[in-house]
């Protein structure tokens, strides 16, 4: 059943090309099938579901289980949420493959499976960035990408000729037992392909040309959905399968680029390529809390990630459409902008105080003082830019030398949906507990490996 | 009522002994100039006299202010002691008698510039950065003998030195420093520059027509006799009414013979050079001071 | 004669399965790095990937055996490891898909601006225009 | 105090949406918010503890009880100020909601002793006040943006602060936490309670952190700028005042020198060096309302050593001159605002003689400044004295001079709009200037009575005071009546008051039987025989101490170091920015270090 | 003081009298030299001559000054700034003029500069002769002026200001508007 996730948006995806004219209904419709799908089946969760019925080992298999459960339902709200926006339907055949292509990457226990996964998303998300003709950035991207993805490739065959299974738990079981060195090596070549998709700096660089080429669509597919469904499998790989740090180099890249890259958005007069900065640097603030391996610490990034994915959201959106806007005589967007961008920086009312609130005090409890002040850094030259560009914004001088701004407010569907999401920062800002304990539930079943395995080698089949 | 009559004493002694003292002062200053010079009564006559003729008035802040500064000074009078002669006995607390001189200084400020002359004004700001200049050296000094005698009363200073002989021997430095400062405040002849007759047609009194000038002569004339009897009170020890006036006139001579002879600095030389000798004999001072000499 | 060549050929061959994957992928990420026309770049790509499917089908080679293709000649039990051979189909088709993807980009830029040298490219207007975009100063300076 | 906050909560959204129908009715509510809270505030006993929201982390101290109600004084003489001024305003909606919710966070900072809700309150105000700073001028918007980032570094440095002391004691209560501060190393604890410091410093504008207070100041909207020197910059002083008395700062840092402990003494010296820099700075400035927010850098100053000394008379003093640079702050900077709003410039040098059009102003200006330098009849006396008492008991003479130079230096720049743009020759642009409406003279008339009548009685402000010493278990002022004890002497602020008028009447006297003088137009002046026919120029304003300020013109300016240091930053982001728009070569040359450091530092 | 049938009645009150005793004994001079003869002051106010035995001292703004010294020949644009002086001043105030030239234009009376009869434009209670007169001669004038004030003949200001319309006519007929237009400005 749960396989219908993927296969109906593949399979609807080349239907568009026939059917002209409902081309933009396909999306949203089939994004709310994946939805009731996938909550029809939440009682089911924890199931392996074998493709073909062949068994675990050897066949392809999909795990269904609570983390994958919030993930793919935070991936596919998001998409229902950018197909309603989108007004041009060019995009909506590589959405919709990208749709599938997330949630197989996030169901799959097979690591050529999940290459080949990631591999469609990379394409799919290189054609989203060319919107707005940035032809350069794209092709850039996609050099990289290319190149970067060989890695994951050579990864995943040596899991298989050493573990003699492409299944992820079966091999990363029997590796982990025969010689442990391999498995960190395999790790470090899936972490470099990863990476690149979550913006760390050196990995990242492709990220300011493609974000901030203006248009609304893709920084918010490429940076709420891409990257969260990236960040699963990131995990998936890093915490459960491996219980030993990656190399040194790798934290202390983080780190410096979290740092790094506010300094980028600090210096840049564009709004789009400082919002590119700064996701580059809040995706790297979770990638770094994802290093120190300690539960509190990953479920307070979690929940960083979800407050910031949200925020980011609005912010692409409100600049995507208004450009460097006169708050003036679009107020409700202001607040809006207003609401996400201060709890990007964690004023307190709002989600992205707790989120950080909630990171602080974990680190401090586990004694990482490195990063709390490297985290209270980022925050203070965030602060800077952040307000800068409000107060460009609300302040704005009432004669704009270009002319009379031509889109004066955002479209109706999409201020309703920006605002939505802004009073969803604020409730949530309100009632922290309400997301906290969803993100503490992730982070404890992503550690244990031994259910996960378990569940591998008692054949609970579909 | 013995109270009004103690105030009454002061103003009194105040009024008498500052003008006669002033017309004293004009005779010695004539006799090092090799002439006679005026009676000592001479400045009776001048208050008088200006008392008498028909000014102008530059509007209600005019009026006020002058009301204001002799008043706040006739209020610093009372609470000077003159010797063992004091007013208020407990109360004469040394920060009370400065800073309730400055609303005299304010109020005279407050009014000359609102008659609206910017000779006033320069005037001013000169007098306010001289006092920046020698108020800083003279409260280090007199805060140096607080500490040591562990009070801020100046009659216990006076009773204290009438006990165990006189300040100005035990803090030679420190009296040094204050008599500098004395002749800034007195506004003598070195630092005389903001009442300028030549450079700023006399500063603040350009717009002071008749009875304006009578009273701020008279205002002028209690300032001195507060800023001395402050100086013998803590320098020169105790000692009765008359001895008072008798250490007061010594004073007094010696500032009008440093007065005569000397010109008129500029006003920055003058801060410039308050902040540099007083003040570094102040420190020498504050050092021997806290050393416990 | 014709046989001692692909004798003699085969012992200069004998050298280390990963040495040709090596090389590849070296020239291509040489190629990447050091050409200056966007064009070579996506020719190099092409290379590493070829490069990393030679790797693969060499992993699952075992000694002597034959090729896995399934005809009446060939027993079953003399074949190599054929699952690396499936996987390097998937990830040839994917190198095709994102080589097509690269030369219509690389058609789109050149429509744009007019060359795909990576020095002209710096200079043409359009990347000027670009650029000016890129710094208009908000009046609020941090 | 729990439903105090939730109505001035409610009240900023209710102003914002009273205001969209009618702008005067947000100043109204919030007046009428200041005055409920007051009423509430003053039944309510010290030292009860309440629940906010279902947390109990509401604690009222005597400390924050008179913060707070001084902070509504200030907040309803903005109200009422404002009900007139709100015409002025181009967004009248935001900036009333606005100054409700500053209400709202600064009660919520005084209110309790949570580190945490303390550091939300704190956030609140920030942000609130943040945007209202950029509603006038232009230049404003860089202002704000200093203003954040600023008193960031302090939050901030608090948080971390807060977050070590829960990772080492799970609890966030202050008073819990003061108790067993001594079992952690000495270098954690400097670290702490310097850090925490440094938000009360940032915040209040003490020297290092003081750069924002000029810009802010003097371009923030003209009344906003009476509330954020009278008021916020009280926050950070009730941030330092709280750690200093809850902190047992006597027993965990060494007896350094003069009685006082090593903490205290570096505060003192930040004291010192911001008297300093806020006096030499203020006497340059030419823009009046600069000038102010210099002196507010010298005041803090002055707040922060009495605070630091931490004894029965120099603590007392330090919270009597937190009242009193309040009220001080507050009447100059609406007299200020009624001047902005009849003429329409801050400059000293382009106003003058306006004490003929507008008399009320002048007078609230007049007893603002003789209550900020600090001259007897008014309240600014007291505090003053008794920091020169504690100062000169101890003996600690270099402070002395900062202090008597701040004192001295303030006579000098308070006087320079008293001259430039009260007295002197009338400018004809403003010959038919009128007085402020009668709204507006109410609150400037009631600050004045406010600062008269406390510096002849000052009982009940010393009332708190004490109580506040004894709360914290430091002995506590002593004071009959109006008479004020201190080791070193004592004297009576009725009788000063007495005599004082005493003098005023026989100076009256002697100038009622004299001949009456004729009142002559401004114009009949002594011009040394020069017939002048233009009598703008025959005023003395610009550049009123030149031959002072040549005396330390070429100054280090500190506001540079900041600019040059963000510079600096921002030249690393721009190598960042210029890796980021090379091509794909040089990504994969990244990628390749990044494997060669893999490969080589396993 | 009017001298009806040369009997001089004395009409001044008792405060009156005090007053001029006080102000005979203590004049201000106002430091302003209109002419040739202000040379001889510094030397009846230094130490061979003392004029402060008298309580005679310079003043340097009008508003203090009781005496008024026209020391010689007055021009044209002198007359202007000393009327303008002359009005600035309290008004028990007294005008000594020095020499010929006040009198009747000395030797520069056919000049087209300068003013002959000092008299038409401001009233000058005491006259010194002589072409510019030594200090002995200022004495002489200063002590017949304080002596003429005890008796309450030195009238020159009440003259001023009872006759001030037609002083007024004498400096317009010959200066034109006083205040207002003159070449410099206007």
């Amino acid at each position: 059943m749960i396989t219908l996730l993927i296969a109906v948006p593949l399979a609807l995806a080349f239907a568009t090309i026939p059917l002209r004219k409902l081309a933009r209904l396909i999306l949203p419709v089939v994004v709310l099938a994946n939805l009731v799908i996938l909550f029809a089946l939440k009682p089911h969760v924890g199931k392996i579901i074998e493709l073909g019925s062949w068994p675990a080992v050897y066949g392809i298999t999909l795990f269904f289980d609570e983390v994958a459960f919030y993930f793919l339902s935070f991936v596919n709200m998001m998409f229902l949420v950018i197909s309603l926006i989108t007004r041009d339907e060019r995009f909506s055949i590589p959405l919709l493959v990208m749709n599938a292509a997330l949630n197989g990457l996030i169901l799959t226990a097979d690591f050529f499976n999940s290459f080949v996964f990631l591999e469609i998303i990379a394409i799919t998300s290189y054609i989203i960035s060319t919107d707005k003709d940035n032809a350069l950035g794209s092709f850039k991207y996609l050099i990289f990408g290319g190149v970067a993805s060989i890695f994951y490739l050579i990864g995943a065959v040596f899991m298989y000729v050493q573990g003699g299974t492409l299944n992820m738990a079966y091999s990363s079981y029997i590796i982990g037992m025969s010689n442990p060195e391999l498995m960190k090596t395999a790790l470090v070549l899936f972490a470099i392909t990863l990476l690149v998709e979550l913006k760390v700096l050196p990995f990242g660089l492709w990220v300011p040309d493609v974000y901030g080429n203006g248009s609304a669509l893709t920084p918010v597919v490429l940076g709420s959905v891409v990257s969260t469904a990236t960040v699963y499998l990131f995990s998936r790989l890093s915490l459960t399968f491996v219980d030993e740090h990656l190399p040194p180099v790798f934290y202390y890249t983080v780190l410096a680029s979290i740092v790094l890259s506010q300094l980028g958005a600090l210096y840049q007069k564009n709004l789009g390529r400082t919002l590119a900065f700064a996701s580059m640097a809040s995706m790297s603030t979770v990638v770094a809390s994802l290093l120190t391996r300690q539960e509190s610490v990953v479920s307070t990034a979690l929940f960083y990630l979800f407050t910031d994915a949200l925020a980011k959201f609005v912010l692409f959106t409100v600049y995507g459409n208004l450009g460097v806007a006169n708050f003036r005589n679009a107020k409700t967007t202001g607040i809006a902008f207003t609401f996400s961008s201060l709890s990007l920086v964690g004023v307190p009312i709002f989600a992205g105080f707790w989120g950080k609130y909630y990171l602080l005090k974990a680190l401090f409890e586990q004694e990482n003082y490195v990063l709390a002040i490297v985290v209270l850094v980022s925050t203070l030259i965030e602060l800077a830019y952040v307000t800068k560009w409000n107060i460009e914004q609300w302040f704005a001088k009432k004669e704009t030398t270009k002319g009379e701004i031509e889109n004066i407010d955002l479209p109706f569907v999409q201020k309703l949906f920006v605002l939505l999401s802004a009073l969803i920062l604020l409730v949530i800002g309100l009632f922290p507990q309400l997301l906290l304990d969803k993100t503490n539930l992730l982070a404890e079943k992503l550690f244990d490996f031994q259910l996960y395995r378990d569940i591998f080698f008692g054949k609970g089949g579909m | 009522m013995a109270v009004a009559a103690r105030v009454a004493g002061v103003l009194l002694t105040a009024f008498f002994f500052g003008l006669t003292f002033e017309g004293i002062g004009r005779k010695v200053t004539a006799r090092i100039q090799k002439r006679y010079g005026p009676p000592w009564y001479q400045n009776f006559i001048d208050v008088l006299k200006t008392l008498t003729k028909h000014g102008w008035t530059h509007g209600w802040i005019f009026d006020f202010g002058v009301v204001m500064a002799l008043g706040g000074v006739i209020a610093t009078l009372t609470f000077v002691p003159l010797g063992n002669f004091v007013a208020f006995p407990g109360l004469d607390n040394f920060f009370v008698i400065v800073y309730l001189f400055t609303v005299g200084a304010l109020g005279m400020a407050m009014g000359m510039v609102g008659t609206g002359n910017p000779w006033a004004s320069i005037g001013v700001a000169r007098a306010l950065t001289l006092m920046l200049g020698y108020e800083v050296p003279y409260l280090i000094v007199i805060t140096s003998l607080l500490y040591n005698f562990k009070t801020s009363n100046i009659s216990t200073i006076v009773e204290i030195q009438s006990v165990n002989g006189w300040n100005i021997f035990r803090f030679p430095i420190g009296a040094l420093v204050a008599f500098i400062c004395l002749q800034g405040m007195l506004g003598k002849e070195p630092f005389e520059a903001p009442i300028a007759p030549a450079e700023i047609a006399s500063g603040p009194m350009v717009e002071l027509s008749a009875k304006y000038m009578g009273l701020l002569m008279l205002m002028n004339t209690f300032m001195e006799f507060v800023e001395i009897s402050i100086f013998v009170d803590l320098f020169l020890g105790g000692g009765n009414y008359f001895e008072f006036l008798l250490k007061y006139l010594t004073v007094w001579i010696f500032a009008i013979m440093i007065s005569a002879v000397l010109p008129r600095f500029r006003i920055e030389q003058a801060v410039y050079f308050y902040w540099t000798v007083p003040l570094l004999l102040a420190f020498i001072q504050v050092f021997l001071v806290v050393a416990g000499m | 004669m014709l046989y001692d060549l692909s004798e003699m050929f085969r012992e200069a061959l004998s050298v280390p399965y990963y040495y040709l994957p090596l090389f590849l992928v070296s020239v291509g990420i040489y190629g990447i790095v050091s050409q200056r026309n966007l064009f070579k770049q996506l020719v190099s790509l092409g290379l590493i990937d070829t490069g990393v499917n030679i790797l693969i089908i060499s992993l699952g080679y075992i000694q002597g055996m034959e090729a896995p293709i399934y005809s009446a000649v060939t027993p079953i039990a003399k074949f190599v490891d054929p699952l690396p051979q499936a996987l390097v189909l998937t990830a040839i088709v994917i190198g095709v898909g994102v080589l097509g993807l690269g030369a219509t980009l690389l058609i789109k830029i050149h429509e744009r601006y007019g060359t795909l040298e990576l020095d002209e490219l710096k200079f043409s207007k359009e990347h000027q225009r670009w650029q000016e975009i890129m710094d208009d100063e908000g009046d609020v300076g941090v | 105090m729990q439903n105090i906050l939730l109505v001035a909560i409610i009240g900023s959204v209710a102003g914002y949406l009273l205001s969209l129908f009618y702008r005067r009715l947000g100043p109204i509510i919030l007046l009428l918010i200041s005055l409920y809270a007051f009423a509430m505030l003053w039944e309510i006993p010290s030292n009860t503890a309440e629940n906010f929201l279902g947390y109990d982390v509401l604690y009222l101290t005597t400390l924050g009880k008179y913060f707070a109600l001084l902070s509504l004084i200030v907040f309803s003489a903005y109200a009422i100020f404002n009900i007139v001024w709100i015409e002025t305003l181009k967004t009248p909606h935001a900036f009333n909601a606005l100054s409700i919710l500053t209400l709202a966070g600064t009660l919520g900072v005084f209110f309790t002793t949570n580190l945490v809700v303390l550091y939300i309150f704190w956030e609140l105000t920030v942000f609130a006040s943040l945007f209202i700073v950029p509603m006038s001028k232009s230049e404003a918007k860089r202002a704000a943006v200093w203003y954040v980032t600023i008193t960031a570094i302090g939050s901030f440095a608090f948080l971390f602060a807060t977050f070590l002391l829960y990772s080492k004691f799970y609890t966030f209560d202050l008073v819990e936490i003061s108790r067993n501060l001594s079992q952690l190393p000495k270098p954690t604890i400097w670290l702490v309670v310097c850090s925490m410091l440094t938000a009360g410093i940032a915040k209040s504008g003490v020297f290092p952190l003081h750069v924002w207070l000029r810009n802010v100041h003097g371009k923030a909207p003209d009344t906003f700028s009476a509330v954020l020197s009278g008021q916020l910059v009280k926050m950070g002083s009730y941030l330092i005042a709280l750690l200093l008395s809850i902190f047992p700062v006597t027993t965990l840092f060494p007896h350094f020198y003069g009685g006082v402990n090593i903490l205290s003494y570096i505060l003192i010296w930040l004291g010192n060096v911001s008297i300093l820099v806020g006096t030499l700075m203020a006497i340059k400035q030419n823009d009046m309302k600069m000038l102010i927010a210099f002196s507010t850098v010298a005041n803090s100053g002055y707040i922060l050593i009495g605070l630091a000394l931490l004894d029965q008379v120099g603590f007392a003093g330090g919270l009597f001159h937190v009242f009193n640079h309040a009220i001080a702050a507050t009447m100059i900077f609406l007299s200020f605002a009624a001047v902005v709003y009849r003429t329409g410039t801050t400059k000293i040098d382009e106003l003058g003689g306006l004490i003929h059009r507008m008399p009320v102003t002048f007078i609230t200006y007049l007893v603002g400044i003789i209550s900020l330098a600090g001259i007897p009849p008014t309240s600014g006396f007291i505090s003053k004295w008794m920091i020169f008492q504690s100062l000169v008991s101890r003996g600690m003479f270099v402070t002395e001079i900062f202090v008597f130079v701040g004192s001295i230096g303030s006579f000098l720049y308070v006087f320079r709009p008293l001259a430039g743009v009260f007295l002197g020759q009338l400018k004809s642009k403003y010959k038919d200037v009128r007085e402020v409406p009668i709204i507006m003279q109410i609150p400037m008339i009631l600050l004045v009575l406010v600062t008269v009548f406390f510096g002849v009685f000052p009982g009940q402000v010393l009332e708190f005071i004490v109580g506040a010493q004894k709360e914290f278990g430091i002995d506590a002022f002593q004071y009959e009546g109006t008479k004020l004890i201190t080791s070193m002497g004592y004297w009576d602020t009725w009788i000063v008051f007495v005599m004082f008028a005493v003098g005023f009447l026989i100076a009256a006297v002697l100038y009622l039987i004299t001949p009456k003088g004729k009142k002559i137009p401004l114009e009949d002046q002594y011009t040394s025989g020069e017939f002048l026919h233009n009598f703008d120029l025959y005023h003395y304003a610009s550049r009123f101490y030149a031959f002072l300020e040549r005396e330390y013109g070429d100054h280090p300016s500190l506001e540079n170091l900041y600019a040059s240091l963000v510079n600096a930053l921002k030249s690393l982001g721009k190598g960042i920015d210029y890796l980021v728009s090379r091509t794909a070569s040089a990504y994969v040359f990244w990628l390749g270090v990044i494997l060669l450091l893999l490969w080589k530092g396993w | 003081m009017s001298n009806r049938g040369n009997v001089k009645i004395d009409e001044r009150t008792v405060w009156e009298k005090i007053a001029d005793q006080l102000r005979s004994r203590s004049m201000w001079m106002l430091h302003y030299c209109t002419g040739c003869g202000a040379v001889e002051l510094p030397p009846s106010m230094t130490s061979r001559f003392d004029l402060e035995r008298f309580g005679i001292g310079p003043m340097a703004t009008p508003r203090q000054a009781d005496i008024f010294l026209i020391t010689g020949y007055l021009s044209v644009k002198t007359l202007r700034r000393v009327i303008y002086t002359y009005e600035k001043m309290p008004d028990p105030k007294y005008v000594i003029g020095f020499g010929s030239c006040t009198i009747n234009g000395g030797i520069y009376y056919d000049s087209y500069a300068t003013i002959n009869r000092l008299d038409y434009y401001i009233p000058v209670d005491l006259y010194i002769a002589g072409c510019m007169p030594r200090p002995e001669a200022i004495f002489e004038a200063f002590t017949k002026l304080m002596e003429m004030i005890r008796k309450g003949e030195a009238n020159g200001w009440k003259r001023y200001k009872e006759n001030y319309e037609w002083y007024k006519q004498n400096q317009l007929r010959s200066l034109g508007e006083v205040i207002i237009h003159d070449e410099f400005h206007e």
